[in-house]
């Protein structure tokens, strides 16, 4: 008896508590839209998702956040469970992976169809999104490398402007360190830390990107001077080793004469460095005005139960209004060539230091690179990256470094094809 | 006749209750745990990933982690960290017979060195990050202020500290842990054999050494299993101090099984890791298990 | 009765009744407090009220602090805002000819607090 | 026998007991500290305190709601651990046919690390219709190795006789659990109820994958919000940390004693 009331109890108790579980699903017009850690956006998204609903009636909006590295995570177990989120906005090079095995919608013949949406980007953001010459996604909001100068060190060693070359880029560092302070970081997380090779002719595969190509002499010296300027203090360990908060961080204290990061770190910096303003702190594009971008693109999961609804949707998300709205709650730079012209115009008035920063983002953006769009683009930087930090660390021989790294690189690459 | 009868009746339906009363328990374990890993060792064999259908692999998974210098450092690094289990062990069991004395204000003392467990391992994490923060971290608060040393040490950004750091973190969350259980090994320790010994005129350490460590094997053996289990599957903590860097510093397996599987798409090598990854763990049980000569077993399956 | 009052007289329920009782407490007294009224005064360099000033109400928004509203004070110096949304606000004042003050950080325990601003915006610099 | 003096074990404990607190302490500081958090050299005592790292939290995520989730989450935890354990314990007190296979897959069970078994789960799951719900978040949690073994320790201590009197006074297996066993093991019942808590309340890989609304969400995924790439919230994460941790404590502080009994009782037989 009293068992009996018992599990007729725990019955009742799961089926109410599974209840938001059924209540879900079903409805037809429903589009589930994944973004990357911006939950702090969830005001305007309300709006711009009211709008677009009032747009197309009958439709639901699933809005879903995750954190950047737990994003990757969620995503592939729902493709795993058949219900992907019909977009999904991704950062960096990991949409590559996706689209080489036919997890995205090919965005191309909607570009044919409507020539005008293309129209709205900045051109070099767009063509970052193509794989074997389809486009995947398109640009939600964009950031590239540039360099922060601490103007007060540079008057403090004498110094007059941001460098002109790579020499003078490690000369000025080794001028600036002594004691506490060092002259120069650089992010080192996805390629950020990719335009100090490339500016030094560095490549990283062969043409046909079947085999390794930065295994060479000029390469080993450019790590030699690396580990020579890191050992000296000119430029600071943690450039090789920290990832996000920790070198925005030194920088922030005032300590260190260049960062080599993007748009983002502005802000970061700027919250926690009371000595910044508009007198102190200098952007400038890193000699021969080499770059690497950390962009965010809106793509259609190949498992959309709707793509066309799902291409309109981020043809909203896209548009001038929604980009310019954007713009201005966020502050940063949204590759919609008109939302960012009225934006920076707007942010010259408030905050000018901010708008130089991200005019930085706009400039020579032909000349991108660390992008490439290659599928195994994740194993690639595990194969590579650590042998770096071992070179530039003084934990190996520059040389020997690099012939590791080349075997590893290369083994992938043998396995990839 | 009829009474065996009755008897074995009786028995028969006792067991099949008791199976009933495992049912729940048995239900989840299977659902949540047998069934995964087997899902996991299907698929080492498979070449899979969630956009592709599966198809035979072999041995081709085993084969790639011969040549994975990744795969070889993380297993280097979770070895570390399985013999670092036995430091933390050690000191709980010096604190275990401090807090076992009859001082006062003793329960207070095991509440507070016992706190530390309960705290959920990503704010653990977050917790000794700053704590080994290299600007304004207290440890090199601490040290510089003492001239120990002159530049602060950015402890989770070396090669050398970033490991030991991290264990240091998990040691400190599991101490009151391993201390508790030893601490119930002592406290059953029959008090005549102590003082049988000392009429007998054993020195203190001898008494330790022959009455009280033997008798202890057990907790010893329960504590190095709990705290080994909780330290090399302590994937929040690695992955929110360093992320599994610099380099590969802090890589352990299982970090190194959610990076293959969930950052790579590499499900299928994941797999193989996984399933090295818990033979190992059975083996070093296993081991300590012969090493405690057997009674944790025996306590069990008797 | 003498169970009744040991059931009761537990920690498990005493700590978790005061708890509630404080929680009770303290969102008594965030429902008649929040009406996002900001007020304040403006003074010269002097210390003068500063009648005809016109002051900014700045929003925290993630990254920067956004311009929500402006007032304009009284004769005697004095402004009021009456529906600031946020936690985490600045105001600043200004007047042509006379200067102004710098943006104040003002932090709220809860969203639109009522409250008044105890140190005066002070106008500075001929701006 | 005991003519040794005390002083030195005070200071060794003391000492140590320092170094358990300092960690709570520092980000504690922390998080009231009203004074940029990045000065060196970083202050002992916070010169300004102030609560506005908490006023942050509280609105930066729907804090009250995920607390609520998370509160339910752990009950269901707890409630499950509490009963299934109880019924498996007491099934291990006795010798049956299979109960050495059923310890060792127990025993084996321990040893699977969760981040290999998500998608599996995460697919089963699914399968049972529980996906974004509050028991799917709870079940893999509901019975937990540990606690079935220390249920089973604290019957073993009850005598023998205690049971046979209660079959001869011709009462149901289930009945001599909930009647005879359980009032005899409440410091087990209190080490269940404390650990389900806690590793329930701090699981956080599992709800991260489990969870699609945002209203389902657990606390501690609040935390994500908190590592935000623009801003920096360093003080905020630190003040989401206390509160993440106060309720996870003030459980165990209160129900500490039985607590520490339970599990030292429980774990002697482990």
């Amino acid at each position: 008896m009293k068992r009996r009331t018992v599990v007729k109890g725990a019955l009742a108790g799961t089926g109410m508590l599974a209840a938001p579980a059924y209540l879900r699903a079903q409805s037809a017009k429903k589009l589930s839209v994944l973004t990357w850690n911006i939950a702090d956006q969830a005001e305007l998204f309300k709006v711009e998702f009211g709008e677009f609903k009032a747009a197309h009636p009958g439709v639901e909006i699933e809005w879903l956040d995750k954190k950047g590295p737990d994003l990757p995570a969620f995503y592939q177990t729902q493709i795993v469970a058949g219900t992907p989120p019909d977009i999904v906005d991704i950062q960096g090079a990991l949409w590559v992976e996706y689209a080489a095995n036919g997890g995205l919608v090919d965005l191309t013949p909607y570009l044919q169809k409507e020539p005008d949406v293309a129209k709205r980007f900045n051109p070099d953001y767009l063509n970052g999104w193509v794989y074997k010459g389809k486009t995947y996604l398109l640009p939600f909001y964009v950031a590239k490398t540039l360099l922060y100068c601490n103007k007060t060190m540079f008057k403090e060693a004498g110094l007059a402007g941001p460098p002109q070359s790579f020499d003078e880029l490690i000369g000025f560092s080794d001028k600036m360190a002594k004691g506490e302070k060092t002259g120069f970081l650089t992010l080192n997380f996805d390629w950020l830390y990719w335009p100090l090779f490339k500016m030094n002719g560095v490549e990283l595969l062969s043409p046909d990107g079947k085999k390794a190509a930065f295994n060479t002499q000029a390469t080993a010296e450019l790590l030699a001077r690396f580990a020579k300027s890191t050992a000296s203090g000119g430029i600071n360990k943690i450039a090789w080793t920290g990832r996000w908060v920790e070198p925005n961080g030194a920088f922030a204290s005032g300590t260190v004469g260049m960062l080599h990061a993007h748009s983002a770190s502005y802000f970061f910096v700027k919250g926690q460095g009371p000595w910044i303003n508009a007198d102190t702190l200098g952007a400038a594009q890193l000699p021969g005005f080499w770059s690497t971008p950390t962009n965010h693109g809106f793509a259609i999961s190949k498992g959309s139960k709707n793509p066309d609804l799902a291409w309109e949707f981020i043809k909203f998300m896209t548009s001038d209004k929604s980009a310019s709205a954007f713009f201005k709650t966020r502050s940063v730079l949204t590759a919609n060539v008109a939302a960012d012209k009225e934006g920076l115009a707007s942010l010259q008035k408030t905050e000018p230091l901010a708008a130089a920063v991200l005019q930085t983002q706009i400039e020579h953006t032909d000349k991108l690179t660390g992008n490439w769009p290659l599928p195994y683009d994740a194993g690639l930087k595990d194969a590579f990256w650590p042998e770096i930090q071992n070179a530039v660390l003084g934990r190996k021989e520059p040389k020997q470094a690099l012939a590791d790294a080349e075997r590893a690189v290369n083994r992938l690459l043998a396995r990839k094809a | 006749m009829a009474g065996v009868w009755r008897v074995r009746r009786q028995r028969t339906r006792l067991a099949l209750l008791l199976w009933c009363f495992l049912a729940p328990s048995l239900a989840i374990f299977l659902l949540y745990r047998v069934i995964p890993v087997i899902w996991n060792l299907v698929l080492s064999f498979q070449y899979w990933s969630p956009l592709k259908p599966a198809e035979p692999a072999g041995l081709d998974h085993y084969e790639d982690l011969l040549y994975d210098d990744v795969f070889w450092q993380a297993l280097w690094n979770t070895l570390i960290v399985i013999a670092s289990a036995p430091i933390g062990i050690v000191l709980a069991l010096v604190l275990a017979l401090l807090v076992n004395a009859e001082i006062r204000g003793r329960d207070a003392y095991r509440t507070i060195i016992f706190t530390s467990y309960p705290l959920m391992t990503v704010a653990v994490a977050i917790i000794w990050r700053w704590m080994f923060d290299e600007r304004v971290g207290l440890l090199n608060y601490a040290a510089r202020s003492l001239h120990l040393i002159d530049t602060p040490i950015p402890f989770l950004n070396s090669f050398t500290w970033a490991l030991p750091c991290v264990i240091v973190a998990n040691i400190w969350q599991m101490l009151g842990f391993y201390m508790i259980i030893l601490l119930t090994g002592l406290q059953n320790i029959p008090h005549e054999l102590h003082e049988a010994a000392a009429i007998d005129g054993a020195s203190a350490a001898g008494r330790f050494r022959r009455i009280t460590l033997p008798l202890l094997r057990p907790s010893i053996f329960l504590a190095f299993v709990i705290g080994m289990l909780n330290s090399v599957t302590s994937f929040d903590l690695v992955y929110v101090m360093t992320g599994g860097g610099p380099g590969r510093a802090t890589e352990i397996l299982v970090t190194y099984i959610y990076k293959l599987g969930f950052n790579q798409t590499k499900f299928d090598d994941a797999a193989a890791v996984t399933v090295v990854f818990f033979v190992l763990l059975v083996a070093t049980t296993w081991g300590a298990n012969r090493f405690a000569g057997g009674e944790a077993g025996a306590a069990e399956t008797e | 009765m003498a169970t009744l009052r040991r059931v009761l007289a537990n920690r498990f329920v005493l700590v978790p009744g005061l708890l509630a009782i404080v929680v009770l407490a303290w969102n008594a007294y965030v429902f008649t407090h929040h009406h996002g009224i900001v007020a304040g005064r403006v003074v010269d360099q002097a210390g003068r009220p500063v009648g005809g000033a016109s002051v900014a109400l700045w929003v925290y928004n993630f990254t920067t602090y956004e311009e929500k509203e402006h007032v304009t004070t009284d004769h005697d110096g004095t402004f009021r805002f009456t529906n600031n949304p946020s936690h985490r606000i600045q105001v600043s004042a200004e007047k042509p000819g006379v200067g102004r003050s710098e943006r104040v950080p003002v932090f709220l325990y809860f969203r639109s607090q009522d409250i008044d601003l105890s140190a005066p915006l002070r106008l500075a610099g001929a701006g | 026998m005991n003519r040794y003096p005390r002083w030195p074990i005070h200071l060794a404990l003391v000492v140590v007991s320092g170094v358990m607190l300092v960690p709570f302490y520092w980000v504690l500081k922390t998080s009231v500290s009203g004074e940029n958090i990045y000065a060196y050299p970083p202050s002992i005592v916070p010169a300004r305190i102030h609560p506005f790292f908490y006023v942050d939290v509280w609105y930066a995520i729907p804090f009250a709601r995920y607390l609520m989730n998370s509160v339910v989450v752990s009950a269901i935890a707890v409630a499950g651990n509490v009963v299934f354990n109880a019924m498996a314990g007491y099934a291990l007190t006795h010798g049956f046919r299979g109960k050495g296979f059923v310890v060792l897959l127990f025993l084996t069970c321990m040893m699977v690390p969760f981040q290999a078994t998500i998608i599996p789960a995460y697919l089963i799951t699914g399968r049972l219709g529980l996906l974004d719900s509050w028991l799917g978040l709870a079940l893999p949690q509901c019975s937990t190795i540990i606690c079935i073994f220390v249920f089973k320790a604290s019957f073993d201590a009850v005598p023998r006789s205690l049971i046979d009197a209660a079959r001869i006074d011709g009462l149901s297996e289930w009945r001599i659990i909930w009647h005879v066993m359980m009032p005899l093991s409440k410091s087990a019942i209190a080490t269940n109820v404390i650990l389900a808590f806690i590793w329930s309340w701090n699981n956080f890989l599992w709800p991260l994958i489990m969870t699609r609304t945002a209203d389902m969400q657990t606390l501690p995924l609040g935390l994500a919000r908190f590592l935000s790439y623009q801003e920096d919230t360093t003080g905020a994460l630190y003040a989401f940390c206390i509160m993440v941790l106060a309720p996870g404590l003030l459980l165990f502080l209160m129900a500490q004693k039985e607590f520490m009994r339970g599990l030292t009782s429980g774990a002697v037989k482990g």
